[in-house]
């Protein structure tokens, strides 16, 4: 199952497991959505570590986020993608956002960002 | 490897799910690498999520068709529906156009699936349906267990 | 849940696994039993070997059929074939019948579904292509949380 | 993958993995049946504990081995098979073969039957 955890530094970290198409997009789109404009939360980490499948849909949800996100230049990071993702990620332009490591390493590389605004 | 397949269902988003997976089992037996079976997955969902958001609006009532042929390691597989069509072929290719941001489509299913496969062809007209036509080809199985030194 | 699906393909016996995934899949949003889930494979598996083997005699080029309804908690396969068909209906559905004893066929297929589903039907004739359609209905699903006293 | 193997006793063991059908069973009726005419064996066990899948083929290999087995009656314990195979067998009156238990349950039964001819 997916998980959706926010830290109390304001950041929700999304574990999307399975496969993320159009169809199962939406209920995350909804739940972090909800983090967002609720004021809780500054940045996203996707963590696509145990992801097993993604098209275009996850393209989508996570270029909506970061317009949730709004005025939070650089407020996301992209997690451990498969290869194949990876290439769809930077075909979408979203290659500087991509990180390989820990949630601990996303978390320190978001602290800057998050901290230098 | 000769071989052929069709599956065809109805305009809902639950069966992008069942196309994948028929479509890849049917590949199975060729051994593709985990990368050229997720790139080959990733562009039949790309097609059959456009058919059935963009072609026939979720209405789901609309059938979209998936057909298969293997030739030795390359496949063609089309697919196609009858729905509404698009204007405009080049435009509608064109990296991050959508016409459905509202449902945030990101506009990159098209670019994608030509970065994908090793040939596409798009035959759409305005209210005439559309078909998707992609070729992609696995590269030879690897020997296993070959003598070193 | 109403949803529908045809897959067909090329009459070899690579792709009897096929048909059965690609059937279990469809029917996979119901959560069937174990149990219903495995008698409703090895009815699809019977009819479309008999069509690969008795209808088209293994020759590649005929097209098995399997078209699939949900209606509710109720599925309603089709397995069609467009090979020699069957002389004698009521001989065929016997016990231990066989046309093919030298392929090792044990004559079991019809009786085994009869027995896994809630009504079958055979509709065929001299070279005139085979019919056979089913139907299951799948339990209600179990509270698996149920408080206990 | 299938195990077939040949106890110094001359049983053959075997335990079909996966999908039994009429694709994959030509491969193991191959292998059997040499060894039940190359006077080694004179009885089989089908432990079908790891088997996923099976229809009328596995009817149709296991009394084609009865038939190959000739005289040696009751040679043929069929064990651990699922409920909805157990249903098969039994409708093919292949009920008194069934066994629950461990292959030295069958071997047990089996010692029975072949010394007592
Ligand atoms: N099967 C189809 N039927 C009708 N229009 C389509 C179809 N496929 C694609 N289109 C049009 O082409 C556009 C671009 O498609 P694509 O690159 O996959 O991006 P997206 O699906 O994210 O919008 C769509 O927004 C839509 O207007
Ligand atoms: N699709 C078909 N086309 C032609 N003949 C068929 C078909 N299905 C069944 N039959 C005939 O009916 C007989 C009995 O079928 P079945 O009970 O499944 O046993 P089996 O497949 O083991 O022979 C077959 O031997 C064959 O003669």
């Amino acid at each position: 199952m997916n998980q959706i955890t926010l830290t109390s530094g304001g950041i929700v970290i999304v574990r999307p497991a399975g496969e993320l198409d159009h169809h199962t997009a939406d209920s995350i789109k909804r739940e972090v959505s909800r983090l967002i404009f609720g004021g809780k939360a500054a940045a996203v980490i996707w963590d696509l570590g145990s992801l097993q499948f993604m098209d275009s849909a996850g393209i989508g949800l996570i270029l909506g986020r970061m317009r949730d996100l709004g005025a939070v230049e650089g407020g996301t990071v992209i997690l451990n993608p498969s290869p194949t993702m990876k290439k769809m990620f930077e075909l979408s332009g979203l290659g500087s956002h991509l990180l390989e490591g820990t949630v601990e390493d996303a978390i320190k590389r978001l602290g800057g960002i998050l901290h230098g605004k | 490897m000769e071989n052929e397949m069709t599956l065809s269902f109805a305009a809902i988003s639950e069966n992008e799910a069942l196309a994948r997976m028929t479509l890849t089992f049917f590949v199975a037996a060729l051994d593709p690498t985990l990368e050229e079976i997720s790139e080959y997955k990733t562009v039949i969902s790309e097609a059959v999520t456009n058919a059935i958001i963009h072609g026939y609006d979720e209405d789901r009532s609309g059938i979209v068709r998936v057909h298969a042929a293997l030739d030795g390691r390359e496949v063609t597989v089309t697919i196609s529906d009858e729905g509404g069509g698009i204007e405009n072929v080049e435009e509608a290719m064109q990296p991050m156009y959508t016409s459905k941001p509202e449902r945030e489509r990101s506009g990159m299913g098209f670019t994608i699936m030509e970065s994908f496969t090793d040939s596409l062809s798009v035959d759409s007209s305005n209210g005439g349906g559309t078909i998707v036509t992609f070729k992609k080809k696995f590269s030879p199985v690897q020997e296993t267990c070959s003598s070193v030194g």
